[in-house]
């Protein structure tokens, strides 16, 4: 079976694909300055009123706490906490979060487990605007909320929030797989406190 | 007599219809479409909460239990989200394509149920021709996952739909064989008389036509160790990548409506569908089902994944010839039928089996795998 | 790639995933989610207490991320636990108080509060063997707080105003004689002094000062600075006769006095017990040192050896350099390691030239024929190679002779600096103990007999200046209560300052190098080695002090718990136990700004489990002060 | 035991093998002409006594006023190991031979020291940025680089 | 007449399921068949060397840790006998045997991983993988009883270990040790003689002893292709050169081999602590250095074998509280070179199979 070499010029080549990266990652670098502020006004104003949540969505919020399908987002150390939160000692999928759907499309809770670089950062969020709604961010660790050890490096965003918005932040440097299932404890207690159909 | 003292178990034993069956076919039609609906999707729920609760099982670990009584609840929820949840349609791909795909593979997975006998007499339409309706019906699925491969303009789809027509093209014809030889032995198509022909169950009789459709059922399904197809860890989730919603919805019921017809086609083929001492004979088919389901399961979590030219060489090199060899003894034992008793014949097949394996899988050769570039 | 044996690989795994069927799956069930976790865990949640907490910045200078924020309110107020380096001094100087006073550039008060505890300030100067410096908390971060160097400063620039407070009670009639006018002998004399008491030291020598006079090499401190102390301690009263050697402790009490304090220090060399040892070129470490500090002209000729490891022995080799020695060398029987000389002499005696052979000792002197030229007759040293073997009583390995490793030297004077005894009269009827030294009960420094006591190095074997000044003030207390009065020597000579505010942490950086005369004018003079350091340099210096003994108060002590990496830096770098790790981490948070832990949250209202982390008995470190001389109540 | 071969010796012999190549030689390490790299680097690996087939590392260190290179080779069968340096002084666009001919474990390596330190290697197959994008401006790991925030 | 065929380049990109952290392979394909190949790395690069030029070398430990996130104890005691070497600071015996048993419970947790994961790629639904991380939990909590931490332990200091083991430790860790074998037993029944994986792995990516060396491949990598060299015996560190314990190497060179290697580790590493643990002397744990401490000024490069291969420190002092230059050299980069000459000619299945059979983490190679 002879390839026929000729047909390679329609792939792009390498020194291109990697300057057009580099464009992307400067914009973003440039638009993300400030932090993505967290969404709590309306989580006050939601308790304040403590209006009832009609009976269908009690379900369908009851429906989307139990079945929390994580997307495959796992840049470093964290990544190997999660999967042990995952695997069988901490069984995240006793709360139904067993199936990590690699694509995008069918998960709706993104655990970012692990130090966001510039590099990386337009791929998280492509991932991030091609999930479906509802969807839900954990920052998990340090450097995700902060940039933690290497907050202060040239390559490191400062934290999650300067890219997307983040829902639930989990502490540690990896944290401890029940300090993350508390973290999804928060962020189910969040989610079944939502108001879509009003 | 009306409706309500007839329960379905003494008219099914009537054999054909009574003549005075108020509504005739249509009613009888409507009543079993409904039996089915409700069996199948009762039946595929109970199926994803049976996976996910064994494969942890096996994984030492405890699955969902925290939805609803004992994690009942949990394919209840993933369903309800996953329906409730946005759809998005990939810019690029072919809109009318991507929007039919799970259509056409939802349908046919659910029409193979027509024929399949829940107990003597009890089914939709007993076909002459049953078993050729199902292999028929059975690969059009197939269609809904290549258009959904295209349709998503993704290149890991487009790779794992090529891999699925690969796939269903090679294992078409070892598992029609080993149907044959069961034909050969029961003498009629129709589910309900092969079932009934069954005093001793056809597993017995063809251990290697039970294996060898076995194994080409699970390619079929996509089941590992042949799921390349949404080989997670290759081609990330294979032709369902551009799914979401509704439509992945229908693509995951779809493979374990698959899986349960598959299931029900082993007990009715090999296990002798709802014969059995005891137990009303619906209860027997229920249990054959989901014991064949769980030994699927059981292989799932267990057997790594074969590569794309291993899947095919293992059907053309091994499956296929070890069939026609299967055939032939059978059409040679199906003459000796009437002179000698069954169980030594039972023995003879099992020692057949045994040798042409083995035998067989000396010449096998996978071949090395590497092109020069 | 045959399959020849189909299906047996895949029917084994079967096996194995059916047995872990069977297994009990392993996840932890509810309640026990929350693992009991080891005792040691570095969880997300600080605890910290205020009260141990000196605000002395070291956790937040030690976190790689700076994720500690610390705002001191700068007013300084007293801790209750004492500063290590008053711990471990013998006498009990208020160390930091005075390191404090001269980072602000009052030398006057600290020599005052120098003065308060110790009445030869600029001897301890020069020749302390600081182990407040081994115990000081700046050691842990870098090098310790040059606190004798700082003490001779103040002393340099002594304006006399603890003079003013100095009191001296009125006579009360009794009468202390005291034997030998080493530093115990006349610190004693000095505090007895000043409570009334008519004090007479007997001096055997020409000159006062004990081994300080005639022990101590005049490089290392000079002789007019002695004077100058002594001169002081005669202002008080204390009446110092020299060249009258005590034979009989009953002439004294006849003579009317009440209380005697046996002072005797230990002169008398400890011979090396080895054969040809009555050598006349072989001489004890001490009594070469008291030779040569009357003025004697010694003569070493060119090569000498000195047998030994303490500081005798180093002062016996630097002082043969000096007489114009061209070769030293020290014979020691252990390692580097073991040496009780302290560390600087050691480099002291390197720079200058000094060889040191380890793991060998003396076997046999021999007279040798005539080596230098026309210097007489020399002296062969034969030595044998050691071992270390399990470690003695003391602590260090006992060196075990290497059978037959024997090597012999040639040298015109060998110094044997091998260890002093106390020379005790017998007439004086003591009960001597092991070692020759005076048996006494430890507290009160009482012997057996009535009205007698004894203390400094006659009690305790050689030790260092410090050890003495402490048996002197401690023989004062006693003897004053013996004689009735209320035992209190302490007294108030410098004035109570406000603690200055300090918002910023102790100065980064190095201790700075002390400076020393160099080395070509070290030989052949006996000049002071050390050199005073001036103001500014003290003060530098004085700034890198941690002040242990305060607390400065905190206004904000934050943690951004999301910037921690739990590493654990801060919770070692503590030197006061004031931070620690727990293990609640149920701290996941809606809001990036709640993961800031503040003062309220961090102080241990609620929290039981304190995890052990760098702090392994945890729970033994809770608040718990430690005092070595109850609070001066006089102070307050 | 690696016993490390003092540059000493080594330089003795490849003098009169490449006369001038040594800059200066002393107990731990050798320092070549940059020139004289390439061949030097064969010669270490193919001479029968030396066969420094191991190129274990490769470093870049910048001290102001020139970068230094730092080849650590090791010696499989000899189980000898050996530190060459090279220098080069200038600061605008260094530029040293490539070692990836003879050790192709190099390749990465090289790659990053002109990613993060900007040293150009001739001859090298691919020669771009490794783990910076390629808009980034300057070499972070060179002394003057101040992009870091705290 | 030869088909006319297209080739399609397509990123087996950051997000993968397969590619153990954020790694990118811009691959060409001609239909399953791999034509080229180019590794592009950088999206976990957080510039640690730069940042470890503003920090103290105790300071710097931390960042040891998250250098390869699955050797964390190999990372540390690495740079520490690196910084020991360069200042001279001697170590007590009994802070040596300690480093030496928490750097092998650290190969064996990591081999864990690396087999786990390869075996994962080859598409065991996570069964094998599960099965691992059971076991390794048992080592995550002997560090924790050992550091506090489960994963970044930073527990080993200049000139020692941070603190002395627990008296709960001894104890557990025989009950590992004893049980761990039978394990690595079953491990073997599972997967090992299964003819599926026997397809998969054997003969793949071949990588003969010549281009391994001259690539230089360290670690299980090395060892695979039949090369006899592991430092610990090469270049004994600590107190390596006091046990006795023989190192696996394979034959041909493939992915198999890689495996059967990282296996047989395992059951060596478990035979050191079993002699590290009866010769485990009492005594102190740590020479007291100051926190600030300075070396002189000079160079010094120390390497250890980590799980993933040769790890080395090469630290510059310029006799200041920070190190002048902090360079790792990372056995994950450098086996990284390998993977194109590797998967060329073979299909992507292969392709997953041969990158989890080299076995690198992402912390390390982007630094």
């Amino acid at each position: 079976m002879e390839i026929d070499k000729r047909h390679r010029l329609h792939i792009y080549s390498d020194e291109e694909l990697d300057k057009n990266e580099g464009e992307i990652i400067e914009l973003l670098k440039a638009a993300s300055q400030q932090p993505v502020p967290d969404q709590d006004e309306w989580l006050d104003e939601q308790l304040r009123r403590n209006i009832l949540v009609t009976s269908v969505e009690i379900l369908l919020n009851a429906a989307r706490c139990a079945s929390l399908w994580p997307v495959v987002c796992f840049p470093a150390c964290c990544a190997f906490e999660f999967i042990t939160t995952a695997a069988s000692r901490f069984d995240i999928s006793r709360f139904g979060m067993e199936i990590i759907r690699a694509s995008p499309r069918q998960a709706d809770l993104m655990i970012t487990a692990g130090t966001l670089t510039w590099k990386n950062a337009p791929n998280v969020r492509r991932v991030y605007d091609q999930m479906a709604e509802p969807k839900w961010v954990i920052a998990m660790g340090a450097c995700a909320i902060s940039g933690g050890i290497f907050s202060g490096s040239y390559s490191v965003v400062p934290g999650y929030n300067r890219i997307i918005p983040v829902d639930v932040y989990v502490p540690g440097c990896p944290p401890r797989p029940e300090a993350l299932l508390y973290g999804i404890e928060q962020l189910r207690r969040k989610i079944s406190s939502l108001q879509f159909l009003a | 007599m009306s409706l309500l003292d007839t329960s379905p178990i003494n008219w099914a034993t009537t054999g054909t219809l009574s003549p005075d069956w108020p509504g005739g076919y249509w009613l009888h039609w409507v009543v079993f479409t409904i039996i089915i609906l409700v069996f199948v999707l009762a039946m595929v729920m109970g199926f994803i909460y049976i996976e996910r609760r064994f494969v942890a099982r096996i994984q030492s670990r405890l699955g969902p239990n925290r939805a609803g009584l004992f994690g009942l609840l949990q394919p209840v929820f993933d369903a309800i989200k996953v329906l409730v949840k946005e759809d998005i349609v990939p810019a690029g791909g072919d809109k009318l394509v991507h929007w039919w795909a799970p259509v056409v593979a939802f349908v046919p997975a659910l029409m193979i149920f027509v024929v399949i006998p829940f107990q003597d007499g009890a089914l939709l339409a007993d076909l002459n021709i049953g078993i050729l309706y199902v292999v028929a019906v059975g690969s059009v699925g197939m269609v809904g996952v290549f258009m959904a491969g295209w349709g998503s303009n993704n290149k890991y789809s487009v790779i794992g739909a090529m891999r699925a027509v690969a796939q269903i093209i090679t294992y078409e014809i070892p598992l029609g064989l080993a149907i044959i030889s069961v034909v050969l032995l029961s003498g009629s198509l129709s589910l309900n008389e092969i079932v009934n022909s069954q005093n001793i169950p056809f597993i017995l009789l063809q251990p290697l036509g039970f294996l060898i459709y076995f194994v080409s059922a699970c390619a079929e399904l996509n089941r590992t160790p042949f799921d390349l197809l949404e080989a997670d860890s290759e081609i990330v989730a294979g032709y369902h990548i551009e799914y979401s919603g509704m439509k992945f919805a229908i693509f995951y019921l779809a493979e374990y409506i698959e899986a349960l017809a598959v299931s029900a086609i082993i007990t009715a083929l090999f296990l002798s569908g709802w014969r059995g001492p005891l137990l009303p004979p619906w209860l027997w088919f229920l249990i054959k089902v989901v014991v064949v389901f769980m030994f699927i399961v059981w292989v799932r979590g267990t057997i790594p994944r074969l590569r794309v030219d291993h899947a095919m060489a293992l059907s053309w090199k091994f499956l296929l010839p070890v069939a026609l060899l299967n055939l032939f003894i059978t059409s040679i034992e199906v003459i000796l039928w009437p002179l000698v008793l069954p169980w030594p014949i039972i023995l003879l097949n099992l020692a057949i089996m045994v040798v042409l394996i083995l035998l067989w899988s000396r010449f096998f050769k996978l071949g090395g795998g590497r092109v020069e570039v | 790639m045959k399959f020849e044996r189909y299906g047996v690989g895949i029917a084994k795994g079967m096996a194995v995933t059916f047995q872990n069927i069977l297994r009990r799956p392993v996840t932890t069930q509810y309640p026990d989610e929350r693992l009991t976790v080891s005792r040691r865990i570095r969880g997300n949640e600080f605890t910290w207490f205020e009260k141990q907490c000196a605000g002395c910045f070291t956790c937040a200078r030690s976190c790689p991320i700076h994720c500690i924020e610390i705002v001191s309110s700068g007013n300084g107020t007293e801790r209750t636990a004492l500063a290590p380096c008053r711990q471990t001094c013998p006498a009990g100087v208020d160390a930091a108080r005075y390191v404090r006073l001269i980072a602000e550039g009052k030398f006057a008060d600290a020599l005052a509060v120098v003065r308060e505890r110790l009445p030869f300030p600029s001897v301890c100067g020069y020749i302390c063997a600081h182990p407040c410096e081994s115990k000081c908390t700046r050691g842990q971060i870098d090098e310790p707080i040059a606190i004798r160097v700082l003490k001779r400063f103040a002393w340099e620039h002594d304006a006399g105003i603890w003079r003013k407070q100095s009191k001296v009670a009125p006579p009360s009639g009794r009468r202390v004689a005291i034997v030998g006018s080493g530093p115990a002998g006349l610190c004693a004399g000095y505090y007895l002094a000043k409570l009334g008491h008519a004090v007479t030291a007997f001096e055997a020598l020409a000159e006062p000062g004990g081994m300080t006079r005639y022990g101590i090499p005049e490089y290392r401190l000079p002789k007019n600075i002695l004077r100058a102390e002594i001169k002081e301690i005669e202002n008080v009263g204390v009446e110092i006769r020299t060249n009258t050697r005590v034979d009989s402790l009953d002439a004294l009490f006849a003579q009317g006095y009440d209380a005697i304090f046996l002072a005797v220090g230990a002169q008398q060399g400890i011979g090396i017990g080895v054969e040809g040892e009555d050598n006349p070129r072989v001489m004890g470490g001490v009594s070469f040192l008291r030779r040569v500090s009357m003025g004697e002209k010694v003569e070493v000729g060119d090569r000498v050896a000195v047998i030994g490891g303490g500081n005798t022995a180093m002062d016996s080799a630097r002082t043969a350099r000096r007489l114009g020695a061209k070769e030293v060398t020290i014979v020691y029987r252990r390692t580097r390691a073991e040496m009780p000389a302290s560390h600087e002499e050691i480099e002291e005696a390197l720079v200058e030239g000094i060889k040191i052979y380890f793991l060998a000792a003396p076997s046999r002197i021999l007279p040798s024929p005539l080596t230098g030229e026309g210097k007489g007759e020399g002296v062969k040293l034969e030595c044998i190679r050691m071992k270390l073997g399990a470690p003695d009583a003391s602590g260090r390995r006992r060196p075990e002779p290497i059978k037959g490793s024997e090597f012999t030297m040639d040298f015109d004077t060998i110094i044997a600096a091998i260890g002093q005894r106390p020379e005790i009269p017998v007439s004086f009827g003591m009960k001597v103990g092991r070692g020759n030294i005076i048996q006494t009960d430890p507290d009160t420094l009482a012997t057996d007999k009535k009205g007698i006591f004894a203390g400094g190095d006659a009690v305790s074997g050689p030790a260092t200046v410090i050890e003495a000044v402490a048996a002197g003030r401690k023989a004062a207390t006693s003897i004053d209560k013996y004689l009735g009065g209320s035992g209190i020597i302490d007294e108030v000579l410098a004035p109570v300052e406000k603690i200055p505010p300090r918002v910023a942490g102790p100065r980064e950086g190095w201790r700075p190098e002390i400076p020393t005369i160099p080395y070509d004018e070290r030989i052949n003079s006996f000049k002071g080695v050390e050199l005073s350091i001036d103001e500014e340099l003290a003060i530098e210096e004085a700034k890198r002090c941690v002040r242990c003994d305060l607390a400065y108060g905190i206004e904000k002590f934050q943690i951004d718990t999301g910037l921690c990496m739990n590493c654990g830096l801060c919770v070692e770098a503590c030197p006061f136990n004031a931070l620690f790790f727990s293990y609640s981490y149920e701290c996941a948070k809606y809001r990036r700004r709640e993961l800031v832990l503040d003062k309220e949250k961090l102080l241990p209202s609620d929290r039981k489990q304190i995890s052990g982390y760098a702090r392994p008995d945890a729970a033994a470190l809770l608040p718990k002060q430690t005092l070595l001389v109850e609070r001066d109540k006089l102070k307050k | 035991m690696t016993i490390a071969l003092s540059g000493r010796k080594i330089a003795g012999k490849l003098q009169e093998q490449f006369p001038g190549s040594i800059v200066q030689s002393d107990e731990s390490s050798l320092l070549v002409k940059s020139e004289h790299l390439l061949a030097i680097a064969t010669f270490l690996k193919t001479t029968p006594g030396f066969d420094f087939d191991y190129l274990t590392s490769v470093t870049a260190v910048d001290y102001r006023d020139y970068f230094e290179l730092v080849y650590h080779l090791i010696s499989i069968e000899h189980n000898h190991s050996l530190v060459l340096k090279v220098r080069c002084h200038d600061r605008e666009n260094p530029t040293v031979p490539s070692v990836v001919g003879v050790w192709r474990g190099a390749d990465f390596q090289e790659r990053e020291i002109y990613d993060l330190m900007g040293i150009k290697f001739e001859g090298h197959p691919n020669l771009k940025r490794i783990v910076l994008w390629e808009g980034f401006q300057g070499h972070p790991l060179r002394k003057e680089y101040k992009g870091i925030y705290k | 007449m030869p088909i006319k065929t297209e080739p399609f380049a397509i990123n087996f990109g950051p997000f993968h399921p397969s590619t153990h952290g954020v790694f990118r392979m811009r691959t060409t394909l001609d239909g399953e068949v791999i034509i080229d190949l180019e590794p592009v790395f950088g999206y976990l690069h957080r510039g640690i060397e730069k940042l470890a030029e503003g920090r103290t070398y105790t300071q710097n430990i931390p960042f040891t840790d998250r250098l390869d996130y699955l050797a964390s104890m190999s990372n540390n005691l690495a740079y520490v006998l690196a910084v020991e070497k360069l200042a001279g600071v001697p170590v007590p015996e009994r802070a040596e045997y300690l480093r030496v048993i928490m750097a092998e419970l650290q190969r064996i947790a990591s081999h864990l991983i690396a087999v786990g994961s390869l075996l994962n790629d080859c598409g065991a639904f996570m069964t094998p993988i599960l099965y691992m991380i059971r076991e390794r939990e048992k080592i995550l909590d002997l560090f924790e009883m050992v550091s506090g931490q489960r994963l970044t332990y930073n527990y080993m200091r200049i000139g020692g270990v941070s603190q002395d083991i627990p008296d709960e430790f001894l104890p557990a860790l025989e009950k590992f040790v004893e049980r761990m074998p039978s394990y690595i037993d079953e491990y073997d029944r599972l997967l090992a003689e299964n003819e599926i994986l026997l397809a998969r792995l054997k003969g793949v990516g071949i990588l003969s002893k010549g281009q391994a060396i001259n690539i230089s491949a360290s670690g299980p990598v090395l060892r695979g292709s039949g090369v006899e060299w592991d430092i610990r015996k090469v270049d004994p560190y600590s107190v390596y050169d006091r046990f006795e314990f023989d190192i696996p190497t394979g034959t041909l060179g493939d992915s198999y081999d890689r495996y059967r290697v990282r296996i047989e580790e395992m059951r060596q590493s478990l035979r050191i602590i079993e002699q590290a643990m009866k010769q485990l002397p009492s005594g102190a744990v740590k020479t007291d250095v100051p926190w600030l401490m300075l070396p002189p000024r000079g160079e010094a490069y120390a390497h250890i074998e980590s799980p993933k291969g040769e790890l080395g420190f090469y630290i510059v002092s310029d006799n200041s509280a920070k190190p002048y230059r902090f360079h790792i050299r990372a056995p994950s980069l450098i086996n990284l070179t390998a993977l194109r000459d590797m998967s060329v000619g073979w299909k992507i299945a292969d392709l997953i199979a041969i990158f989890g059979s080299i076995d690198i983490c992402m912390g390390e190679v982007d630094r």
